[in-house]
């Protein structure tokens, strides 16, 4: 595992940072939005919060085109929103609405939007690993000049798929990038416990698969790390995995009041908030407060309104829930 | 709703008094009991040292040690596999699978390994093993985390399947799958965590594995059922009393074996049989009541077996197609009229 | 043995004549041609290369080359899994599991992945995938490599389930399953891969999934069946035709969706039905047609429906054992005796 | 990964190596004569030979008590003698008669012995990682004093169980030995072309399981090896994992003709035979040629006999398959 230089030491593009810190508040707004609706009632479904590990999404998605694919996480709205998915469309999904972007069937652990390239979270952790590789094996198949990033946790590489997918990415040397969010947690056990060795890096690379790690808080150096892989990627060099440290801002799920972390641990990550750390690099950078303020103001415009939009819509049709079953013996609606 | 009556016996102490207590909760103390009368009994799975998911283990860490209620990785194969070999060795393990759809990943552990080490060795290994796979639609779960798939395991050479519906057969039941010395797929449902219910006292109060249990009696119809829905049936026998329709509700309670002789007394006694279960229609656990019963009892039936199932079709998300999944009392009140008819 | 007679009507060309080939030739043709017709048809396993263990991916790698006759890592979830990724990005895959049971391996890639992706993603995504699982027993294969678990996968929303029983129908059935939008799980018979018949020339006759195949008409009796024991069932209404019963063996050759219409017409006729199936009996699929017709003809059946099926139990490895776990012509011809009587 | 050192170097005991290439001897005697009652018919399941991988599991076994235990795999037959089992018992199961270890219920590929702690041979590759992992779970619960060995093919290091079991018996720290019998081969395919990374030892030094690689054709490489990893095993040391360089010299099964192999390599690889080479060992020590022919016609006349005792073994009562399979809704059998 080659650590990776902070991207702090090159040239800063401060659009392209301002951009990404937006992305950030973006999610931010979502997640907490999606929580709020939780507590109100309007979404039913578990919601496991993103807060705390958007530079991630953010930083690799920057690195991503339209075409690219990504498959995600049952913590997937970061990562959706980052490849482009219009906030309304999950909103409306989140509260099962008809013009969800899953039309209301799947919810926030099977959100979607193939439009931008995004073709699932997922319910079963580890599941999208060995899907990510697939659609990274058609890409090649088919010639296509595109990769797909594929996003798990750190409590996903104690299951089988992390040593299958990998495996054969590298055997076959196909064009996925694999980023392992490690926030310390396993729902509400912490992963280090449950983990032997020493860690995912090290795991992928006795699979052949050349790994990086950063600071997943620090959204210049995930953009700059993300860069390179997915050149290399790109230029045929077969799968990477990136290493992101971050830390679970939230409970497991919104509900989870997380009791079990120490009061002084969730406090210092606080003070290492992604967003607030890109804040600062902006003021750095020249930007002012009022700027910056500005965004995180935009970024909860267009989510509270993406939420109105969701409480306006309408519930899908009863008989949607037989449609997309399947062509041949597809479910068939009875008669009350 | 008139008091339990049980078709089958329950062994152990005659319990005088009942305390009232959840599903979950009548788990735990089952567990917990078994786990201090048998020095052998561990737990593992994801998150059982903070309580389980949904609370069914909670204080057990505290009380056994880390070493006796083991969190795991998340690797339910491995959770599944660990406890077949730990099984073999001496160990009397309940592998917990935390929602029954992450079971998918470990079914060669549990149908090419735990149900079948006994028979291929010729019986030279046991595998005392509960495999606890909470089932069944929980708002707003999705596909991923509602699936009732007891069908299958019914399949499955070497299997025993539970799928108690009430808190005093979660209690009884638990301890007897623990007792087993074959592998028991234990299925809690997981809209049933909060229910309550009267318990018997006593430590020692099992319930057989195999026997139905009387949920209500009546005489016009039977109707079959276990797990979630016995209460929805129950709820439809009651609605239906004002009907004049004496449904009488038996709970499976364990699928595998099946209590046959309770079903078939009483359809021989009521005539009409609709079998209800959550799962998928096609090729669910009713399919083997519905075809055993109209062969059993063929030229003895008033009306054709019916069967209530949910529709092919993963469960949906959003309240309004979700419910498209769901049966209800007035799903089973009109199967049960129709029969009458 | 009477010539095979459609009940489903075959699609494309009409043929004209036929060559006589084996079931695993009739395969390797099917997939060959399909793959020289989409160039997104591939097919991924371990040792495809070289032919796959029963021959039916010989010289295929030679045609196609290794990106498109992928010889895999043994890693059933990843073969399963990527295939799954491989259909959402465009491509067609057929993933072969060598033996059903190491499917078991890959139950969450299969039934909580690419049975339910379109359906959870509102229909973004399709999965256009076939599942290769030879099924059933082999002599002596033993417990882990011989069990048949087709009622499983009926009972997945989102899953086409095949189970062809001829050369003919392994040809055009595998073609229809890998022109279908939907994943399949096509079973072929590990006992069935020398047997010969004849197969329609012409390389565009596809057999429609869901129809079934009149594999023997008669009068007195229906015999449902599918896969290993159509051979099985033919055989034993050929004996019984000496003794003056008249059996009507249907081969449902998809079972899901199954051929309602074709069995509910001829037990109509007959009056009487046996289901007949190499799996286990208990919650076998034979339940799921025993329950339909039952309830769908009650009142006008001369017999109880009636299921012949293995027992439950691990498929022994001693031939005297073994033997207890098949279901054979005899049996089949004494089940049928029985509804006559 | 450590290199080890080559039991050459140590002081050679004359009569423990020559109990070993009885041993070894046989089980080739018993391969051979297993191969032998395929082709007679008299044996009707596929045996997966273990001809040339005799050293390793000598090797490994001479370090095990016999309450120590021991999970196999589809090629099972050299761990279950070396264990202990005695060649009659399993040729009678090979042979599906009554007497056999497993009544006949089993078979070759789930032969197995649990009176000298041999528990089974297991047709699905991997899966007994799981289950030797959760074996040596329950030996360390109950406090016993004994150990689990596992062997597995280079091929199992590519599927999920390898991960999920390594990592298991590193976190909690169990008495179990991996034993990876590297014979180049996953059945048809060669594993080199499917595996990505250095190999199997690092991918278990990456989960935690320190490693340690030998010459798996020399029996004194392996005992040694094999001596000092049991040892820190019973130390409480936790798992480790041995791999074992060999060479498949037969077929997958019997009935495969293994052609894909170039003859040049064949050929080669029996110039290293395991048994050739313990004997030029023994030769050096002393032992004359006579001694060490004896010792191969002792061994082949022991598994002849077995074979003999096998085929006039009487076959089980048909009943006998309605037994074993459970307690309570066991299988009835019906009456003709
Ligand atoms: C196979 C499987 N097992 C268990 C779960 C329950 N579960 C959901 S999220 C989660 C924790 C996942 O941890 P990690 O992979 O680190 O992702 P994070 O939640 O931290 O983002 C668990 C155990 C699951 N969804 N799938
Ligand atoms: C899960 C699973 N997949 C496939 C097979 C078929 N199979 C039997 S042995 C074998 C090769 C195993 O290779 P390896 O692990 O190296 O062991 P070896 O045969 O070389 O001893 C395969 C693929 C199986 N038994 N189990
Ligand atoms: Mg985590
Ligand atoms: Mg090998």
């Amino acid at each position: 595992m080659e650590p990776h230089a902070g991207g702090a030491q090159r040239n800063l593009d401060v659009e392209r940072l301002r951009r990404q810190y937006l992305d950030m508040a973006r999610i931010r707004a979502f997640e907490e939005a999606a929580a709020a609706a939780v507590a109100e009632g309007t979404v039913l479904g578990l919601i496991h919060p993103y807060i705390g590990q958007e530079a991630i999404a953010v930083g690799v998605c920057a690195n991503l085109t339209r075409d690219d694919l990504l498959l995600s996480t049952h913590r997937g709205h970061g990562h959706t929103l980052a490849k482009g998915a219009s906030p309304a469309g999950m909103m409306c999904e989140l509260l099962g609405r008809a013009n969800g972007v899953c039309g209301g069937k799947g919810g926030s652990m099977h959100i979607a939007d193939a439009s931008v390239g995004m073709l699932g979270a997922n319910g079963v952790v580890g599941a999208n690993i060995l899907i990510a590789t697939g659609a990274a094996q058609a890409i090649k198949m088919q010639g296509q000049d595109r990769i797909v990033s594929c996003f798990f946790g750190d409590g996903a590489v104690n299951r089988g798929p992390f040593l299958e997918g990998l495996n054969w990415a590298a055997v076959f040397r196909l064009p996925v990038l694999f980023v392992c969010e490690d926030n310390a947690f396993s729902a509400t056990t912490r992963t280090e416990a449950m983990t032997a060795g020493p860690g995912p890096a090290a795991r992928a690379e006795s699979l052949g698969v050349p790994a990086v790690a950063v600071d997943g808080n620090d959204v210049l150096a995930v953009d700059t790390a993300a860069r390179d892989l997915v050149a290399a990627i790109r230029a045929g060099g077969g799968p990477r995995l990136l290493v992101a440290r971050t830390y679970r801002l939230s409970g497991h799920v919104t509900i989870d009041p997380a009791a079990y972390r120490p009061d002084h641990e969730v406090q210092e990550r606080w003070a290492d908030d992604p967003i607030v750390r890109c804040a600062d690099l902006l003021r750095q950078a020249g930007l002012d407060d009022g700027t910056l303020a500005g965004d995180l103001d935009a970024a909860r415009d267009e989510i509270a309104a993406a939420y109105r939009f969701a409480k306006d819509s309408p519930w899908p049709d009863p008989r949607e829930a037989f449609t997309d079953v399947q062509d041949a013996g597809g479910p068939v609606m009875e008669e009350a | 709703m008139t008091p339990d009556q049980s078709l089958g016996q329950t062994s152990g102490q005659t319990p005088e008094t009942t305390t009232e207590m959840t599903y979950g909760d009548a788990a735990r103390l089952a567990l917990a009991e078994e786990m201090r009368r048998d020095a052998r009994v561990w737990a593992l799975g994801e998150d059982v040292g903070r309580g389980g998911v949904f609370g069914q283990y909670a204080g057990l860490q505290a009380e056994f040690g880390a070493e006796r209620i083991a969190d795991s990785p998340i690797s339910e194969a491995a959770i599944m596999g660990v406890a077949v070999g730990a099984a073999m060795a001496g160990t009397r393990p309940v592998a917990e699978m935390r929602i029954s759809d992450f079971a998918l990943c470990a079914v060669d552990e549990l149908v090419n390994q735990a149900a079948k080490a006994r028979f291929m060795l010729g019986g030279q290994v046991r595998v005392p093993l509960v495999v606890r796979q909470p089932m069944g639609i929980w708002p707003a779960l999705a596909a991923q985390h509602s699936q009732s798939l007891e069908a299958w395991y019914t399949h499955v050479p070497g299997l025993v399947v539970v799928a108690p519906a009430t808190p005093a057969d979660n209690r009884g039941l638990l301890k007897s799958a623990i007792r087993s010395d074959d592998p028991v797929v234990y299925m809690e449902h997981k809209d049933l965590w909060k229910d309550t219910g009267p318990v018997p006292d006593g430590d020692d109060v099992l319930v057989p594995l195999g026997k139905a249990r009387l949920a209500r009696p009546g005489d016009d119809v039977t109707v079959v059922t276990w797990s979630g829905m016995v209460r929805t049936c129950v709820q439809a026998a009651d609605d239906l009393a004002g009907q004049r329709v004496s449904a009488e509700v038996i709970d499976l309670r364990t699928l595998w074996p099946w209590d046959q002789d309770a079903v078939l007394a009483s359809v021989e006694k009521t005539g009409r049989l609709l079998v209800a279960h959550e799962a998928v229609l096609a090729s669910g656990f009713g399919a083997e009541v519905a075809a055993t019963v109209s062969e059993r009892l063929f030229g003895r039936l008033k009306a054709p077996v019916r069967r209530l199932g949910g529709p092919r079709m993963p469960i949906p998300y959003s309240p309004p197609l979700e419910a498209q999944a769901r049966r209800t009392a007035a799903d089973v009140a009109r199967a049960v009229r129709g029969l009458m008819q």
